[in-house]
């Protein structure tokens, strides 16, 4: 089978040939590792990767999971499977205009107003959740296109909360 | 002893205390809230009571209906945890009123140390050193400019009735001082009903150094030593041990004799923690005392041996104390981890949603309080703690190797934590090195992001996930396991 | 130290070094049979090697195999754990040749202390007190019975080779002593390879004390307190203790004196255990050396805060003891309940199966060293302990309260385990009041069943689970969860 | 629903009414109990009896299910589903006259000669499994009529190893 792998650059194709039950021969770039693998729970595989034993604890729908390894999450994204409801959320070229909350918070308050120039990293509206409150700051510099909530609204993530235009030179967002 | 207590909290703290009440035979009374119907400090109590909506007010912070619960049920006392009612000197007197015992200090006592510019009065009064500010609560910004001004900046906003880092602001210079104490302000209020703050000169870079104490009823006051809590994120602990590196025997001596004053002074009884800031010169200045059960307080029972909670509840019910300060002796050397829902790669937000895959570490002194499981969805609610994850071993080397192991090992899935940056953390050289500063977080790790060396294997995981493909639908419950950023979450919707 | 160690077991001890080894960036080598590829030791060593069959012959018990797996692994060091080869001179001494170097003492101390009567005979050239009985090893049953008759009954036959009771049998009368000489030299033959048995005079009401002792290359000896280990079914420890309730302080200062000295006079190196017999009348017995890690060392590194097996591997690797005896003092009281998969409505007869779920206990003060987990097949090739439950606290009462409550929260679904035997053990009358004698469980459980209080509760739950009825197949396999009494299986036959 | 529970008497009928949604009303014999309870993971049953909470695991398939509460495994057996492998192995009332293993075992010793008398309680055959000697004993007095095993055979459970003839005057067994 081939799998095309989503990565900050073009994507990364890694083939994978079944040698014997439980076995495979995972082929990427120049080099072809041997992996044997046990499923040894739901959301846990046990693999040999060249003699190297490894846990690695997985989550997540087709075409995108969170893979648990030492401690660390790894993003794994198969670029062929789109699902729809995700595609492109993780594509990094493609920046927003506008600001929109991490989670359901409430706007605590909004530090500036429609047609205010904005640099990259100016706070722009404080949200609370979880008891901590947060700064949502400009992505790149613009200008305040438009404002969309007001003070104590619950906000859901998605929501666009202010309209920032972009400046016309474009600069690129870190 | 008690027959029945009433748990007024929720998640670990209430579970944990739950342990030692069904150790000493005391029946437990859980209250929750909507959210909470299958939350784990319910599966676990004998009995458990719904107060109301998700919303604090409504439930865990809502004074009558728990007090209604506790009558209702026939629980004899109330354990307020942390956080929420533990340090309401309003709820304490409440109970002494309805003849229900507070398991905490006298409402008056929590009233006066409550006001941390009250408190600092006590303790100038008994010669307990404190930071240099202001001795009185201020609401006017321009007010608190002025005094930033005579204080010379960089200042420390905090929250008067505060505590746990919320509604607190360091600023650098005049122009924040406005902004500042507006969002200080309005912290202090959502989080204690009251937005009422005060300045403080801040220190360059102090550590963060407590003492436990227990006090009894007939004046016996102890202290189980020290732990230090340097390392903070937004103002918060995420990593506290015992005993501090700073510490030697002369130190400690000294500073656990201001806390057993600090104690006296305010006539306390209970378990109650004496925080100080211990500047580089080696002077060390009251903070505050916090009057509840601390969340660090499980490193202290590892070095000691003692079980704090069983020693609450003893004291509660008027037993005397039977430790002597001097058999109190630390042994080997505990670190706790916090561990949050939380994204240490989008600056520690909360990360809320559903578990879909649980795996504690264990081992030779790992120690797991925890108050979530495998299926749990986290509430956006509440306070974001999951666990509490402590090492204890025969030597700080040990011990943090020990936790860095239990770290690697623990495996929660469907939401975000800072495990990996907490395993860097550890790693550090500073770390090791033990030089922690409470701005150790932002001198060594601004803007830090995991070392992603192992992705490769993480897609040769995800081939053998998919070839293997048996996984219920029901666990992977779509996108729970990627928090989103502002900026990535907005595709869901442009698209 | 040591870059990568092979470690010679399987399951939860096998595990338990491994922790060790992480924590000291000791790379890790595990072996495995067929029947355990996806055992735990396998899934968390660095690299695992396959022995072979499932039959120990050919896998954990092949000392070719084994030093193979070292070789092509390069590992520097073989940890034995207990069981298997930990007790075998030979294959120490194969290690040594091999350049492998042997984590536990020289192939001759195995060897000398091994022979139980050659230990004997040492023991009294040194004069540790040890029990009347044969000095020599016998296989001739007439000879037996002539040497019972000079000793009079009650006798004890116990394996010249053995440990854990594996061939020992106590023979009441003269008429037994033939059926019973045959039964334990053919369980010995299969136990240690060895049949020769012999005879020792057995005391009524011993408790059985033993003192963990350390040693390094350079003649520097301590011990880490003592265990009671008197509670015992099959001759085989269940539930062991520290401190015991039977020790004063100066029986401690005398039988950890004799403990250095038994093992000063062995020439002893690393971790082992000297076993007693401690009389009604205070007299007390040397009974054997135990040459490898216990079973039950983590009471010992509770209470005393020392990890056992990173001072194993110090010493092997050279490092002389830093630990000094007046320093080392016990704190608190620990509990361990092993764990097997058994059925103690059955005589306790091995129960093995699918786990069909497992929900580990926590909390302060528990530690559970477990082997298994949720969907392993438990082999009936070894033996059954599936994990070891300990428990610490600040008093032997509530330690016995935190280890009734952790087993009672313990959940092990798809076989059959003596949890429910356990907590009526520590419930009991007699072990509260420490009444604690080797005969405990005929004496006071002979024929022991569970009270069974909660049986509407049961129905009711099944009732709830057969409406919710989404449990996947694949986990509850057909009868998993009920162990056949020789009886009770046959229906599946005659119907 | 009915559900008709077999004891070592008659069966136990209990009756279950749905009242609402994670909440039932169960009648047995005279009483009638209140129970709420949520299902929190394939095994684990949170139920809250007459205002009094109790987490149950369970385990085992239709009609014959292993329970566990505070630590001790509750049997229980629908009278109605009669699962054929099973069904019986259970009834208390019907004793064999064979003696077989509890489960795969390898045979050390044979204790009796066919024609022997025996008396309950009396070895018959010595076994070894996970390195544990057991002795079966004879469940009742009686002769042996058979002995269908070798000393080194590997035995399973159901094999019958030694048939005994039941003596005349019937003795209850125990």
């Amino acid at each position: 089978m081939q799998y095309r792998f989503k990565t900050s650059e073009e994507a990364l194709t890694f083939g994978a040939e079944p040698v014997e039950e439980n076995r495979l021969k995972v082929a990427t770039g120049e080099k072809t590792l041997d992996v044997r693998y046990a499923v040894i729970a739901d959301h846990h595989v046990h693999c040999v990767v060249e003699g190297v034993g490894i846990n690695a604890f997985i989550t997540g729908e087709k075409g995108e999971k969170t893979i648990l390894i030492r401690g660390v999450p790894y993003l794994v994204q198969d670029a062929d499977m789109t699902v729809q409801s995700r595609k492109g959320a993780r594509d990094l070229k493609t920046l927003p205009r506008e600001i929109t909350p991490p989670m359901p918070s409430v706007v605590v308050r909004i530090m500036v107003a429609e047609g205010d120039p904005v640099q990259q990293g100016d706070g722009v509206i404080v949200l609370t959740a979880m008891k901590m409150e947060t700064t949502l700051t400009a992505p790149f510099p613009g200008r305040v296109a438009g404002i969309n909530v007001s003070v104590g609204e619950k906000v859901m993530p998605g929501k666009i909360l202010v309209n920032i235009e972009k400046e016309p030179e474009d600069t690129k967002p870190t | 002893m008690f027959k029945k207590i009433l748990i007024a909290n929720r998640g670990e703290i209430a579970r944990r205390v739950m342990y030692t009440c069904r150790e000493m035979g005391v029946a437990t009374v859980a209250v929750y809230s909507d959210v909470d119907r299958n939350a784990v400090h319910v599966l676990e109590a004998d009995q458990a009571v719904l107060l109301g909506d998700a919303e604090p007010a409504a439930s865990y912070l809502n004074i009558d209906k728990i007090i209604a619960a506790a009558k209702e049920t026939g629980a004899e006392a109330i354990h307020p945890g942390y956080g929420f009612l533990a340090e309401n000197a309003d709820f304490a007197e409440r109970c002494e009123r309805e003849g229900l015992t507070f398991i905490g200090p006298p409402a008056s006592v929590i009233r006066e140390l409550g006001d941390k510019t009250v408190a600092r009065q006590t303790m100038i009064k008994n010669g307990v050193p404190v930071i240099p500010g202001m001795t009185h609560p201020e609401s006017d910004p321009e007010a608190i400019a002025r005094e930033a001004d005579r204080l010379g900046y960089p200042v420390l906003i905090k929250a008067a009735a505060g505590g746990g880092g919320k509604g607190m602001r360091v600023v650098q210079a005049q122009p924040e001082i406005r902004e500042a104490c507006l969002s200080a302000a309005s912290e202090a209020a959502s989080a204690f009903g009251s937005g009422s703050i005060y300045l403080e000169k801040y220190l360059a870079r102090p550590r963060h150094i407590e003492f436990q104490i227990l006090a009894d009823r007939y004046g016996t006051i102890v202290h189980l030593l020290e732990r230090e809590c340097s390392i903070q994120r937004r103002h918060q602990k995420i990593i506290e041990e015992t005993p501090s590196p700073a510490m030697t025997p002369e130190l400690r001596e000294r500073m656990g004799m201001a806390a057993v004053a600090a104690a006296r002074a305010s006539g306390y009884v209970n378990a109650g923690t004496v925080e100080f800031l211990l500047d580089t010169d080696g002077s060390f200045y009251f903070l505050e005392v916090n009057t509840r059960l601390q969340v660090e307080h499980p490193i202290t029972e590892m070095v000691t041996g003692l079980d704090i909670v069983r020693h609450q509840l003893l004291i509660a019910a008027g037993e005397p104390l039977t430790l002597v300060q001097e058999e109190i002796r630390g042994r080997g050397h505990a670190i706790e981890c916090r561990i949050y829902a939380e994204d240490p790669e989008q600056g520690f937000y909360p990360s809320p949603g559903r578990i879909t895959c649980l795996k504690e570490p264990s081992g030779p002194g790992i120690r797991n309080d925890c108050g979530v499981y495998a299926g749990f969805q986290v509430p956006v609610e509440y306070d974001p703690i999951l666990s509490k994850l402590i090492a204890h071993a025969e030597s700080r080397e040990a011990a943090i190797e020990r936790m860095i192991q239990a770290l690697s090992s623990y495996v929660i899935l469907g939401i975000r934590t800072a495990i990996p940056f907490l395993i860097d953390v550890l790693r550090s050289e500073a770390f090791v090195a033990g030089e922690t500063f409470t701005d150790f977080v932002t001198a060594h790790f601004a803007d830090w992001k995991p070392e992603r060396s192992d992705t490769d294997l993480a897609r040769i995981a995800y081939i053998i996930d998919d070839l293997a493909g048996r996984r219920k639908a029901t666990v992977s419950s779509a996108g729970a396991g990627v928090p989103l950023s502002p900026w990535q979450s907005l595709g869901n919707w442009r698209r």
